[in-house]
């Protein structure tokens, strides 16, 4: 069955706390090569039938109201998985 | 680096006709030209933001310093005892005895939690504990106070799903006891919930710290979390005015919460605090930077360099202006002898916190910010600080009033049949404000830290301070937003009644008060009557019991278009008990002991839960109070609880002696077997009144039969009316509630019924 | 008897563990996570907490803490380890027992007087308890739901490693209601409820007795004190 | 400054509580066209300079011992954005 990815980071202005520790968590553990970290959601939504527009549209909404908080987070892709 | 070319002083007096954005900032063109007047020349940019983050309401307390007053000088001799820190620290600090203090304050994140109701609420859990840590204290407990729109509403599950997820949270990654609060639902609120926090913190007397920075030569170093673009504008933009005014703004309005970060700055601190390593000390909250030196130098010498260059940021486009009002959480701002200072990073390199040195304290009297070698910022810090803008805004008694007043509930009709009564019953037990709250308390952690004795569903919250001496203190608060809108001088003395009726049901001395004064708009005449008359009641109440408002806040434009809340000062009554191992739970626990009711049943049903929920009705004139015999009440508990007279006590309120009786025997589940007549009798009320009344001064106990003697000694000697009420029956299965001549209902029905109302809605 | 309690950044209940530890009768070392120093101590307990806010996986970044590298060297020689809560997660995430953790069934924080049943009692940490012995533990997490591939699953099932199981409720979805586990040996021993919550009159869960009264937690302390006089005896 | 992208799923056999409640959620909502939803994480790593060889094998190392848990997670992809 085919699969949608949608993913989903914090905005770039927002405080990201999970990529903060985990960035903290690299340094000390000595890999020094990395500036940052930032990190965000990765969701599989597996489609009963075939992938039509109106399933994208409807992804597309999903993406935007269910699986992302748009006052702190940005839906960076919506693909189909092998397409 | 910033590419922003910044507003020197000397470009300020190079161009004093410079527009200036100050409207956008939330300022009126008269602050904007008071501000002119004061430094003889336009502000700079950064000076503007400056003023107009702390001249705003949230920040300059301006339409209410006038009526705050009172609670500084509605004092006895008495109400200043235990009183080491009152009103304007960042929280009030009372000496509970053994050489400990306790400093305690509740505080509004209201405007914020609606946008983002997850990190609203949590970052306001965060900033009221960082006011507590500012005092020197170790963060014991919180508390959060809830109102939300209409239980049925279709955004109210968003709300409250968001800011209860957002507290526990917070609260539980922070290691801190949540040990009570409240949950009301109100249409009132739709579209401006009320997420109060309130947190309690414990410090030795010789670890007080205050805010203010002195001594020439000591460094200003910022630690704790890295400047960010989150919540600019926050404090002027979101606490000032109503949402639909809020202009655009680039920079996100919301900030996420890093409770880690938190959790690691408090042991941080401690750990300075411990070392003798910080003179003066202050959260950063809102307003960020430019209240943090404003505040710490108006508090101190007067004087204040600082490179704003130093600070360290998350975002490397921020502009001077931004870094002055950013409300990046999570931060401190400490004063440090330049001898310690090797010794203050250490610690503070230890706990893998940041931090850099910002400037020094001077004696120019004048707050100086340069950035980048450039003098952006050169004001008189009490000018931003102290000194704002005071409003005595317009005042009228609303004309709605009157006939809202004379709408009384007693004409209501009343149920004729035990049938009737016990169906009342189960409604209100199961209606939205008095069912059980455990899907939202289930998600709160009282264990932690391990010296939690009594936390909801009692009366009271209540933590133990020395583990040697077991003292401990207790904390409640109530509001009634119902009462407040049919009289809010009333109102407000009711919630302080029931606050410290709730603290003394626990066994705990009410010393000390803190409020969070929720209202509408202040330019609104009819909401500053409110606010008036509330601020009045609650002093002249305060005064009359004699334990002083040590802080609190006050929290104005709560309204969904036009139409304000309910006038809600949230009240928070703080106990001292000299042995937590006395403490007194509200519900019985074994068969076999006697059920007593003090106080006396009246008429009271205006503005009752009954009449909310079974007529839909507000209207007439709350429950009389009398103080006096509150505290005559208080001290007849104080009395048991030294004696051990009560196995229980659960103070009476909303529904009712119904409720307290329902709450009663759900705890534990061991029923009671209850006669009405005496009361019916004796106060010559009708079922009805004897069941749904809200009257004051009333307390539910239950009494070990070889205690009975005693007890009733003890209320007869004290003068206060006590009458047997019932007795506590068999627990398990066949537990019931038998209302004897009326009706009979089984505790798991009542248990069903309550424990159903909140999951079905939000789980 | 020493037990050291290990302070990593975000731990929240080390305190209590180490007034449990006084309380059973042993004497509390503090440890501290970026030391590479054990102090010589008998038996060690990593508490609870959201160490490093949990925000990775629970326990994750902490499992890499300077003195977990001491902890495995102790454990593989047999020296009793107890994680609780968060100190669970990390032993699972450091591989000291099997299984790991994830966000609780019904996504919420939890807390609640949690009953368990005793499946071993041959642990350094149980044996004080009688087997299919029902205890009242608080819970309190969020990320407690138990989880394994169904091979480790049947292995931990038959070698006697599940060491406590939920009872009368499963609060979050754990597989096969597995509350805590031992390593093969015996001397490591995770669980999500906290046993250092239940070891004080007053200020534990609630009982069919009286509220606040359960101190069933106070037998991991003394179980562990009496291994390991045992071992040394 | 170049982007490092990695991605971890729950193990296919695994249960995965948060994507089962948001599939519950879609539901509810109305969305019937999916029969799962998987959820998982996505990393970005901020790389100071080039990504050299040397870094993608750091990263790799980084996304099996850190990033993930092998016990419950798969590695599903690590790519340079943009790349
Ligand atoms: N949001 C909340 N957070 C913590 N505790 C709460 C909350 N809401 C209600 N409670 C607790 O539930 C119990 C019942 O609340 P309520 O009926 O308002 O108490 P009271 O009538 O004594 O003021 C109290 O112990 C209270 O502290
Ligand atoms: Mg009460």
């Amino acid at each position: 069955m085919p699969i949608i990815v949608v993913e989903v980071m914090p905005k770039a202005e927002i405080l990201d706390p999970q990529g903060k520790a985990v960035a903290g968590a690299l340094t000390r553990l000595g890999y020094t090569d990395f500036s940052g970290v930032r990190m965000g959601k990765r969701f599989e939504l597996t489609v009963d039938g075939p992938v039509t527009p109106e399933i994208l549209a409807a992804v597309k909404v999903v993406a935007d109201e269910i699986l992302s908080n748009a006052v702190i987070e940005d839906v960076v892709s919506i693909t189909e998985l092998g397409a | 680096m910033s590419t922003h070319v910044a507003d020197t002083v000397e470009n300020a007096i190079a161009t004093p006709d410079k527009e200036q954005p100050y409207a956008a900032l939330g300022l009126k063109p008269d602050e904007y030209a008071q501000i002119r007047e004061i430094l003889g020349r336009r502000p700079t940019s950064g000076e503007l933001a400056m003023y107009s983050v702390m001249w705003s309401e949230h920040c300059s307390y301006k339409s209410s310093k006038m009526y705050l007053r009172q609670f500084g000088q509605k004092v006895t001799a008495k109400m200043k005892e235990k009183l080491m820190v009152g009103m304007g620290e960042n929280a009030g600090v009372v000496d509970v005895g053994e050489g400990w203090a306790v400093t305690f304050k509740v505080e509004s994140h209201n405007h914020p939690s609606y946008i983002e109701p997850f990190q609203g609420a949590a970052t306001g859990v965060g900033g009221i504990v960082r006011d507590i840590i500012s005092m020197g204290a170790r963060p014991v407990a919180i508390m959060d106070q809830l109102r939300f729109g209409a239980i049925d509403h279709p955004d109210t599950a968003r709300v409250v799903n968001g800011v209860v997820g957002g507290i526990s949270f917070y609260g539980n990654c922070l290691g801190l006891p949540n040990i009570g609060g409240e949950t009301y639902f109100d249409s009132v609120y739709q579209g401006n919930p009320l997420v109060n926090a309130l947190s309690v913190g414990v410090l030795r007397h010789e670890d007080l710290h205050l805010a203010n920075a002195s001594g020439v030569g000591n460094k200003i170093v910022l630690f704790g979390a890295r400047t960010g673009g989150d919540g600019i504008g926050g404090a002027s933009i979101l606490a000032s005015d109503s949402f639909d005014a809020a202009g655009p703004t680039k920079r996100p309005a919301v900030q996420v919460g890093d409770p880690f970060a938190e959790k690691v700055l408090i042991e941080c601190c401690l750990e300075l605090y411990r070392l003798g390593l910080v003179e003066g000390i202050q959260d950063l909250g809102a307003a960020g930077i430019s209240c943090a030196t404003s505040e710490l130098a108006a508090n101190g010498d007067g004087g204040m360099i600082v490179h704003l260059e130093e600070v360290l940021l998350r975002d490397p486009t921020l502009t001077a202006e931004e870094i002055l009002m950013s409300e990046s959480q999570e931060r401190m701002m400490a004063v440090v002898e330049p001898g310690k200072l090797d010794a203050f990073l250490a610690v503070v390199a230890k706990w893998d916190v940041e931090t850099s040195v910002l400037g020094e304290v001077t004696d120019t009297g004048r707050l100086i910010i340069h950035h980048f070698g450039e003098e952006i910022v050169n004001v008189d810090p009490s000018t931003v600080a102290v000194d704002g803008p005071v409003y005595e805004r317009p005042v009228a008694y609303p004309l709605w009033l009157d006939k809202l007043q004379a709408d009384s509930a007693s004409g209501l009709p009343r149920a004729t049949t035990g049938e009737e009564l016990r169906e009342q019953v189960i409604r209100l037990v199961a209606s939205p404000n008095l069912a059980d709250k455990s899907f939202i308390t289930d998600q709160y952690d009282y264990f932690v830290m391990g010296n939690t004795a009594l936390s909801f569903p009692d009366d009271a919250g209540m933590i133990r301070v020395d583990e040697e001496s077991g003292l401990g203190f207790a904390i409640a608060t109530d509001a009634n937003g119902r009462y407040c809108q049919l009289d809010p001088y009333a109102g407000a003395q009711l919630a302080l009644a029931e606050a410290f009726r709730n603290v003394a049901v626990s066994g705990a001395v009410p010393v000390a008060v803190t409020d969070c004064l929720n209202f509408g708009s202040p330019e609104n005449p009819e909401v500053m009557w409110q606010f008036k008359q509330a601020v009045e009641g609650l002093a002249d109440g305060c005064l009359e019991l004699e334990i002083p408002v040590t802080g609190g806040n006050v929290s104005f434009y709560n309204q969904t278009g036009d139409q304000p809340i309910f006038p809600t000062p949230v009240v928070g009554v703080l106990g001292i008990i000299d042995d937590v191992a006395r403490r007194i739970p509200s519900a019985w626990q074994d068969e076999g002991n006697n059920i007593y009711l003090l106080g006396y049943t009246r008429d009271e049903l205006d503005g009752s839960a009954w009449a909310g929920t079974i007529h839909d009705h507000l209207g007439g004139l709350p429950p009389v109070l009398d103080l006096s015999t509150e505290m005559d009440l208080a001290s007849l508990l104080q009395g048991a609880a030294i004696e051990s007279l009560v196995l229980s006590a659960h103070d009476l309120s909303d529904g009712g002696l119904a409720q307290a009786l329902a709450e009663s025997v759900m705890r534990f589940g061991v029923g009671a077997r209850v006669w009405l007549n005496d009361i019916i009798e004796r106060d010559g009320v009708d079922a009805t009144a004897a069941l749904f009344s809200e009257s004051t001064a009333r307390v539910l106990v239950s009494v070990d039969r070889e205690d009975d003697v005693r007890f009733v000694g003890l209320c007869n000697a004290r003068n206060y009316p006590v009458l047997r009420i019932g007795v506590t029956d068999q627990r398990g299965d066949e537990a019931v509630l038998d209302v004897q001549g009326q009706f009979v209902i089984p505790v798991s029905e009542i248990r069903e019924r309550s424990n159903e109302t909140l999951p079905k809605y939000f789980g | 008897m020493r037990i050291g309690v290990i302070t990593f950044p975000g731990s929240l209940d080390e305190r209590d563990a180490q007034r449990a530890v006084r309380l059973a009768g042993a004497e509390p070392v503090a440890l501290w996570h970026g030391d590479h120093d054990i102090q010589n101590v008998d038996a060690i307990v990593l508490p609870g907490g959201f160490s490093y806010g949990d925000y990775l996986r629970a326990g994750s970044i902490a499992s890499h803490a300077p003195i977990m590298a001491e902890v495995i060297d102790a454990a593989n020689k047999g020296v009793p380890v107890l994680g609780i809560c968060n100190g669970f997660q990390m032993l699972a995430e450091a591989r000291l027992l099997p299984g790991a953790h994830t966000r609780n069934a019904h996504q919420h924080f939890i807390r609640r007087d949690q009953k368990l049943r005793v499946e071993n009692n041959t642990t350094a940490w149980t044996t004080q308890f009688t087997l299919g012995e029902e205890i009242i533990i608080p819970l309190k997490n969020a990320d407690g739901l138990y989880i394994a591939d169904a091979e480790t699953i049947k292995r931990i099932e038959g070698n006697g490693q599940v060491t406590f199981r939920y009872a009368g409720l499963n609060p979050n979805g754990s597989m096969n209601d597995i509350a805590g586990v031992s390593n093969e040996r015996g001397n490591v021993v995770g669980l999500m409820p906290h046993p250092e919550h239940a070891v004080e009159p007053g200020f534990g869960p609630n009982t069919a007795v009286a509220m606040r009264s359960g101190l069933d937690g106070l037998k991991f302390f003394t179980s562990v004190i009496q291994s390991t006089l045992l071992a040394h005896a």
